[in-house]
């Protein structure tokens, strides 16, 4: 029930503090600030410590029993680490719009908080309907803090953002009830429920469209290359806040979502789709990495590299082992706070020199050496400098998938190259270069320090310590693991890469 | 005739003595508040009297109405969303005109009208029912608004109307010669039985066929759908999309059930040629629509669309149940929504004497303005576009798992297609109504008191919890179709 | 059923002739007095066939549905002419082709 | 010694301290503390030294696992042999004294705050690298020392030419970098683990001499070590990266980082062994890139420029030393180098600083009165450079051609291509100088050195004379290559070489018999200056390959070119919506007619299907 609470706590903490404004209009910052702690010391102090089963809580109310759907919520290892994640960067989402958001900050924060309640959604249900519900209704406050708080082109982004989604969406639906479906053919009852839809014998054809529909969606969250380009365009309008959930945690619904569902629902299926998912991959860390080089918005840029990163995430949950599991759940976690912070940095310079383009920056380390310093560390943590968390995440990848697909490991270690080129452009352009002499501006404050303190603290931690991470984490892949069929692994696919590379080209 | 039929027609008798007294009253002394009262008690009496109905039912009364658990249903459903209207449109109609009280007698004649279709299991009972509807709805288009619109939209629903009434008919008659029965359960067994003139079933298939989908507004039949819409007043073009379709659907429903037409493939193959081009054509005709009215119209084309999918898969799945049940538990949930989509319209249009706040400028940052009917248009859409937590939501699911049970992937793909499309216009509202103050021209508009405060409240409500907690309703759909 | 018996074939060709030049004048009417009577002519080539096909199967049903369709018929034209004098009130004509401020 | 943890840990922690303080500590407490910090790690690393002197033993110390993922368990853990000694009292010892040195140079910078942090840091990276008892840590420290690196250079940030450099410097030791993470990957998905030790020992049992694996592992790992020592062909960022503070050059471009590659293939030689034609390559590529470097180093006017090109030039030597197997050799080279060429820095960086900021050779001159202490140095450092006997830089360079020449086969090329190198060290160092210390004054100095900068000047002028006499421990580390034959005439060559090149330079230079203008100026010798000026033209050609492809790449990609698909389907979709729009005319005697034909359409699908 914990877990159920949880979600509530948000939902009603985001009624109140849209009620709060009336009172007195700061008061919804603290409200919303109240909420997320109350919610993540609630989320620590019911933890259990044992599994009971496959799950380190688990709850199920009947719901629907016509169509067999249940509220069903459940939480493992990754889900236990994405909340945490979720509440930590809900704290730094608010820290950074503290002093941004005029426009009825009520409903600004009330929206902010039913984002992180959908999103705890999507991490804890395992009921595929209820999955999907969350995963629909966080995108409409999200949709909100865009349309509404965004910047000046926002209506466009905005609605790219909730197109895509849904339309993919409507999709996994799709897949979804075929799925349900088929179970009702095996199993003779109709059940969303995760556990009752696991390990079908499905039919090879149908089993393989179906784990499409799933993917499509997951992939244009994650977002992989070619369903990206939803995401430059809503980071970059999006307010401060709201780039910092939508890179921090929204994107790693998608790549959660492939890993709790896509790949075990599938595992046949997913295994024959490996090499093309890693394609995917590889192609989204470089094109990534290369418009990362080309924008000049500083935001665009942080948000290419989110595509470049996220192209890591795909390219470990396909290679399917061990090292490349843990390495895609070390990049959720790591890629969530760095790139957390590089919007929130860059929310903090839009806010001061109301551009967010870099050509008009330059020297700013002058002015704004505490500014300077953290985009420093963040920059070259997401270029992925050894001693931090996204290091650990791409060596563990790059290391998994090498095992299997040497060739692809060497066009995406190319990333790391990449990945320096457009980390250091984008220091030099906005942070060095001669300083403008009229130009004066406050430097990080007290709070601000301290959302970037912690954020450097957590990289580091991630960095320097991440068994905490990786011990959590381990039992839910090495389940994973156990779905391939005996006697075949993706490197047994590899050799279909180059055929279905070739067929698509 | 005995008690228990009475007993079984209690809504039917409720609303025409509801008339009678509606009538007097505005023979008596013209009041239109006490008009519009009057009339949403009748409407909410005989809502309420369904519930005692139920417990005869099923009982054929004459060869003409069968009184069972689904026409109640649909009483119901139709006799609360005339009341809504009833009381939406109240102060709209206040600012209108000299006191037309009639408009409520007009009112509870096209709800009677429809819930005679509810009943209808014979070609006579439909004839009745769907003109009492029919002429109703000409004058309702027409009659408080004294501008050149509603005129021009009620002429031409009268002209395309009658039209495709006289096109069903004939198709009737045809029927009626090679079977020699009006009756649809016996129409079944001749066609079953006789050596029927295939000559002459096909054509009077097709224009039976083709009265019923001029009446629903499915593609190539819709033409009429926007201009119509658009003239009428806001609150009969909630009615008239909501009631005035789902009557017709449930007839249609109860045709091909009871004479089980379902074994005519190709009639069945036509229903899901139609249910694809009105999908597609209807989200692809809302797209850039300024004139929420207009959006609201052509979307109202895709719905129906989308709920035409269940004909196929009552012949593709092995749980036809299943889809009769999405069918209603759709129609349901889309009448709730648009009578709340338009109700939006209504409220914010009702003090504007001679013209209506429909256009997209207009609700801009209505938001801000007017939180609660914004959040009212706010489900709406949401609902109608299929987004968790709403009716809509569910209804869609429901369609999904039926097409999904049948395997009926074009009809499934149409959809997707056709719902991604959509996405964007229902969004465009919000977008607008979410529009900060800074960013559009001034606009006013005053929303009438507290009844509107209450149907809202109440309309979200409902949308919401059929959205959440459908399982109730779920349960009894269930039991009514087994 | 002594004397002359119409084959009800023929009667339905006839009626299926009014129905088509209904249907005719409907399309290429324009003004609004021409299609209620278009629209009349189609009502009551449906009501024929029932005649017709009520006198093939020797039931009064045929006749029955006759009668409703003249109400209806009735019902519709009146509602009809109302709205004639008021269009031609406001449009100041009743070429219909002339009412298009509702499209797009 | 458990406490073999704070080594690393002092520079660190004042790093951190430092990078804390954000620039508003004092800047006594902040060189204090920078230098401080360094002088107790060097007194550890002294204390450590003496202690594996007296048993050399080797020492493991565990701090904890830095993750365990299946068997990937690499440990943040230290391994302490001969090799690790010597690089560790390198590191502190020439790090000390530049850290002192850099007192006095950096005194009136206002950032001097952030530059003791960045150079602690990187001497906290550069002893992780060499203490790492694992591939990873010692990636981690590999990396962190590029960070700083490109820290340094770029230090002076206001000048967008120093971040250009900065950025060189790091992006293109990142692509060796990434060629060696992929032969960590290979190393470990091969051999499953990891730890050097282990892994030499997996290694050797698992492969055979001259196997492909090997081959490909050690040739990634040697795209590596090319990237961080500026050798071919990854070898253009260095003398962009004279950008930075001269101290940084002294520390990080001359006696440390730039050897990491060295100290890496010296490190895994087990694999090398195991790959012979990755040996060969590695004896090539040093041989190719020291000729190449010292002929470039021939033409440069900036001071730090030719430095610059002399310690690429004499990383070619300690790479062909690793390259026939004369590791120790090498490694002697690596130390000897570190005090001459730290000595040369410094004494430069006085130059630069007493001159005010002046780095063209020929607009010096005459210095050796007015700079005393600074002519001395650089003498002296030149003389080892350049291999002089009884120099320090003369017993290392003579052993590595010694080593050079055994060879069979390819020895007697490599040795004549080693000469050829020596004759032009000479040629270019004391051509340096001639023309800065001898000849007439341009400028006036305007200040003299303090006894902070002249101190670490006169200690490494020791160090450079007598550093030959040292003895490595290196003995436990690499096999023993046995004792050189004695042949005289070899011997004999390699010390008149060097001479013979101070005696051209002394022509052309300073005793002007031979005209080096005249040679200069004929239309083939300006050619080839500019030629050599230009570092072979090989920056021209990388950009012309990488830079100009990927910037017009990037910038044809700018608007997203996907987008232009899902803006397709938005266009069809508009243009379907503008076509069915078009039919609702609001006619009604068109609606009657659609009706029609609907009605027609429907009759004839239905009759069709009939028939």
């Amino acid at each position: 029930m914990s877990m159920a609470l949880l979600i509530l706590i948000l939902l009603v903490g985001g009624l109140l503090a849209w009620r709060s404004e009336k009172a007195q209009a700061n008061l919804p910052r603290w409200v919303a600030l109240a909420t997320v702690v109350i919610s993540l010391a609630f989320l620590l102090a019911t933890l259990p410590q044992e599994h009971t089963g496959n799950w380190l809580q688990h709850m199920k109310l009947d719901w629907m029993p016509r169509f067999g759907i249940a509220f069903e919520l459940a939480m493992d290892g990754v889900s236990l680490l994405l909340l945490v994640l979720t509440l930590l960067l809900g704290l730094v989402a608010i820290a950074s719009s503290w002093s941004e958001i005029d426009f009825k900050p009520g409903l600004f924060h009330a929206n902010l908080l039913w984002t992180l309640a959908g999103v705890c959604g999507v991490f804890l249900a395992v009921d595929l309907f209820l999955f999907f519900l969350f995963w629909e209704v966080m995108l409409i406050p999200m949709y909100l803090l865009i349309a509404i708080w965004g910047h000046e082109n926002k209506t466009y982004a905005a609605m790219k953002f909730f197109i895509f989604t849904q339309a993919s969406g409507l999709l996994m639906l799709l897949a979804i009830v075929v799925l349900a479906w088929q179970g009702m053919a095996i199993n003779g009852q109709l059940s969303f429920s995760y556990s009752d839809l696991l390990g079908l014998e499905l039919d090879p054809r149908l089993g393989w469209w179906t784990m499409l529909g799933f993917f499509l969606a997951f992939t244009v969250k994650l977002p992989a290359f070619p369903f990206h380009t939803w995401l430059p365009d809503a980071h970059t309008q999006a307010p401060t806040a709201g780039s910092v959930l939508l890179a921090g945690i929204l994107l790693k619904t998608g790549a959660y979502g492939l890993l709790r569902f896509c790949i075990p629902l599938f595992p046949q299926a997913s295994m024959e789709f490996a090499p093309v998912a890693m394609a995917l991959g590889v192609a989204g860390v470089l094109y990534g990495a290369v418009l990362a080089f080309a924008q000049s918005d500083f935001k665009r840029l942080v948000a290419y590299s989110s595509v470049s990163h996220m192209g890591f995430v795909l390219l470990g949950l396909y290679a399917w082992n061990q090292l490349a599991l843990q390495g895609a759940v070390m990049q959720m976690v790591a890629h969530g706070v760095s790139t957390a912070a590089l919007f929130m940095l860059a929310g903090a310079l839009q806010h001061r020199l109301h551009t967010r383009d870099m050509g008009r920056m330059g020297g700013l380390w002058h002015q704004a050496p505490r500014m300077g310093a953290c985009a420093m560390f963040f920059a070259v943590a997401s270029l992925g400098l050894p001693g931090l968390g996204n290091f650990v995440a791409e060596i563990l990848v790059l290391l998994g998938l090498f095992a299997v697909q040497p060739a692809f490991t060497a066009v995406a270690a190319l990333g790391l190259i990449t990945a320096a080129v457009y980390s250091l452009r984008m220091l030099q352009q906005a942070f060095q270069g001669v300083p403008d002499k009229q130009r004066s501006m406050p430097d990080f404050d007290a709070r601000e320090m301290l959302a970037m303190g912690a954020m450097m603290a957590a990289l580091l931690w991630l960095g320097l310590y991440p068994q905490p991470v990786l011990d959590l984490a381990r039992p839910v892949l090495e389940g994973l693991q156990t779905l391939v069929p005996p006697g075949d692994t993706v490197a047994a696919q590899a050799g279909g890469a180059a055929i279905v590379l070739g067929a698509g080209l | 005739m005995n008690v228990n039929h009475f007993h079984a027609l209690l809504p039917l008798l409720v609303l025409a003595t509801g008339i009678v007294v509606l009538m007097l009253q505005i023979a008596w002394k013209r009041n239109i508040g006490l008009s519009a009262a009057l009339a949403a008690l009748t409407l909410a009496l005989a809502a309420l009297s369904c519930r005692f109905a139920v417990e005869v039912a099923p009982l054929q009364v004459t060869p003409l109405l069968q009184a069972d658990r689904f026409a109640l249903l649909f009483c119901t459903l139709f006799c609360l969303a005339g009341a809504a209207t009833a009381l939406l449109s109240r102060d709209y109609i206040v600012m209108r005109g000299d006191q037309p009280g009639e408009f409520f007698l007009l009112l509870l004649l096209a709800t009677m009208g429809a819930c005679v279709l509810a009943y209808a299991v014979h070609l006579a009972s439909l004839l009745l029912g769907l003109e009492l509807l029919s002429v109703s709805l000409y004058t309702l288009i027409a009659y408080p608004n004294k501008t050149v619109l509603p005129l021009e939209a009620a002429a031409k629903y009268l002209v395309l109307s009658g039209a495709a009434s006289a096109t069903a008919l004939f198709g009737f008659a045809l029927l009626y010669a090679a079977t020699g029965t009006l009756e649809f359960a016996t129409l079944g067994q001749k066609l079953g039985v006789t050596d029927t003139p295939q000559s002459m079933l096909l054509p009077a298939a097709a224009m039976i066929f083709t009265g019923l989908a001029f009446k629903l507004s499915l593609v190539p039949f819709h033409l009429w759908t926007a201009d119509v819409y658009d003239g009428a007043p806001a609150p009969v073009t909630g009615f008239l999309a909501s009631v005035a379709k789902g009557a017709v659907f449930v007839v249609l429903l109860r045709l091909f059930l009871d004479a089980d037409l379902f074994r005519y493939r190709i009639l069945v193959e036509v229903t899901g040629l139609l249910a694809i081009l009105s999908m597609l054509g209807g989200n692809l005709l809302a797209l850039l629509q300024t004139n929420i009215k207009r959006m609201l119209a052509y979307s109202s084309i895709a719905h129906l669309g989308y709920l035409m999918i269940i004909f196929m898969v009552c012949i593709t799945s092995a749980d036809k149940a299943l889809a009769v049940e999405a069918a209603i538990y759709y129609l349901i949930a889309y009448t709730a929504t648009t009578v709340a989509a338009f109700g939006l319209l209504t409220l914010i249009s009702a003090d504007q004497a001679e013209r209506e706040n429909i256009q997209l400028q207009q609700v801009s940052g209505l938001f801000w303005r007017q939180p609660l009917p914004a959040c009212l248009m706010l489900v709406a859409l949401l609902s109608l576009a299929g987004i968790p937590l709403t009716a809509g939501f569910i209804a869609k699911f429901y369609l999904v798992n039926a097409a999904v049970s049948g395997h009926n992937w074009v009809l499934l793909a149409a959809l997707v297609v056709g719902s991604s499309i959509a996405i964007y216009y229902y969004l465009r509202v919000i977008y607008y109504m979410t529009r900060r103050p800074e960013e559009h021209p001034v606009v006013q508009e005053t929303i009438s008191g507290w009844r509107g405060r209450i149907l809202s409240g109440v309309l979200i409500g409902s949308i919401l919890l059929l959205g959440v907690a459908p399982q109730s309703l779920m349960h009894y759909l269930r039991a009514i179709l087994h | 059923m002594g004397g002359l018996q119409i084959p009800m074939e023929h009667v339905l060709t006839l009626a299926g002739l009014l129905f088509s030049c209904g249907l005719l004048g409907l399309m290429l009417r324009r003004n609004i007095i021409f299609m209620l009577m278009s629209l009349e002519v189609m009502l009551n080539a449906a009501a024929l066939a029932f005649v017709a096909a009520g006198a093939k199967w020797g039931q009064a049903d045929g006749q029955i549905i006759f009668l409703l369709i003249l109400s209806v018929a009735a019902a519709e034209v009146a509602v009809g002419l109302g709205l004639v004098l008021q269009i031609q009130r406001r449009f100041k004509t009743l070429d219909m082709d002339q009412a298009r401020r509702l499209r797009g | 010694m458990a406490s073999i943890w704070l080594i690393p840990f002092f520079p660190l922690a004042s790093a951190v301290l430092l990078l804390l303080s954000t620039g508003r500590m004092p800047r006594q407490f902040a060189a204090l503390l920078g230098a401080g910090s360094v002088g107790l790690a060097a007194v550890c690393v002294a204390l450590l030294a003496r202690a594996f002197l007296a048993d050399q033993e080797v020492r493991e110390v565990t701090l904890w696992t830095w993750m365990t993922v299946g068997n990937f368990t690499p440990r943040i853990a230290f391994y302490i042999d001969g090799l690790t000694v010597v690089m560790m009292s390198v590191i502190t010892g020439v790090g000390f004294l530049i850290h002192l040195y850099s007192i006095e140079f950096m005194w009136e910078d206002e950032s001097i705050c952030r530059y003791f942090a960045y150079m602690n840091l990187f001497v906290a990276a550069m002893l992780l690298l060499v203490m790492a008892d694992n591939l990873l840590l010692l990636y981690l420290g590999w990396e962190g020392v590029g960070l700083c690196s490109y820290l340094l250079v770029g230090f002076w940030y206001r000048d967008p030419n120093n971040g250009k450099a900065a950025r060189k410097a790091f992006v293109v030791t990142r692509i060796g970098d990434t060629a060696m993470a992929l032969g960590l990957m290979l190393l470990f998905t091969e051999l499953g683990t990891l730890d050097i030790q282990p892994l030499l020992a997996a290694a050797n049992s698992q492969w055979q001499t001259g196997d492909t694996l090997p081959i490909l592992a050690t040739a990634l790992l040697l795209g590596g070590a090319v990237g961080k020592s500026a050798q071919l062909p990854l070898h253009t960022w260095l003398p962009d990266a004279m950008a930075g503070p001269t101290p940084v050059s002294a520390l990080i471009h001359a006696a440390t980082m730039v050897t990491a590659g060295v100290y890496l293939i010296a490190r895994t030689f087990g694999l090398f062994l195991l790959a012979p034609p990755t040996q060969e390559a590695v004896a090539w590529i040093g041989l190719l890139t020291l000729l190449l470097a010292a002929f470039a180093a021939l033409a440069q006017h900036d001071i730090k420029r030719i430095l610059a090109y002399s310690t690429i030039s004499q990383i070619g030597y300690m790479f062909l030393a690793l390259g026939v197997s004369a590791f120790a050799s090498g490694i002697f080279h690596l130390v000897t180098h570190a005090f001459f060429k730290a000595l040369l820095f410094l004494a430069a960086g006085t130059v630069i600083h007493c001159l005010h900021h002046e780095h063209n050779i020929f607009r010096m001159g005459g210095l050796r009165t007015r700079l005393p202490v600074v002519f001395w140095s650089f003498l002296i450092g030149s003389a080892a450079l350049a291999a002089l006997p009884f120099t320090s830089g003369f017993y290392s360079k003579d052993a590595i051609l010694l080593s050079a020449w055994e060879v069979p086969g390819i020895g007697p090329w490599l040795w004549a291509g080693g000469l050829l190198g020596a004759l032009l060290t000479g040629i270019y160092s004391f051509r340096l100088v001639f023309i800065v210390f001898f000849g007439e004054a341009h400028h006036e100095p305007e200040r003299q050195p303090g006894w902070k900068m002249a101190l670490p000047l006169v200690l490494l002028c020791a160090l450079a004379l007598a550093g030959g006499l040292l003895v490595l421990p290196l003995a436990g580390v690499f096999p023993h290559t046995g004792h050189h034959q004695p042949n005289h005439l070899v011997e004999y060559i390699s010390i008149g070489t060097p001479l013979l090149g101070l005696l051209i330079a002394y022509l052309l230079f300073l005793g002007r018999q031979v005209s080096i203008d005249t040679l200069v100026e004929s239309p083939g010798g300006s050619a080839l200056r500019d030629f050599w000026l230009g570092g072979w033209r090989i920056d021209p050609l990388y950009d012309a390959l990488w830079v100009r492809p990927y910037t017009a790449l990037a910038h044809w990609w700018r608007k997203e070119p996907l987008d232009g698909v899902y803006n397709g389907v938005v266009t069809v979709v508009q243009w379907a919506h503008h076509k069915l729009i078009a039919t609702q005319t609001g006619e009604l005697r068109w609606y009657a007619t659609t009706m029609v034909f609907g009605l027609v359409l429907l009759v004839a699908i239905m009759l069709r299907n009939a028939a």
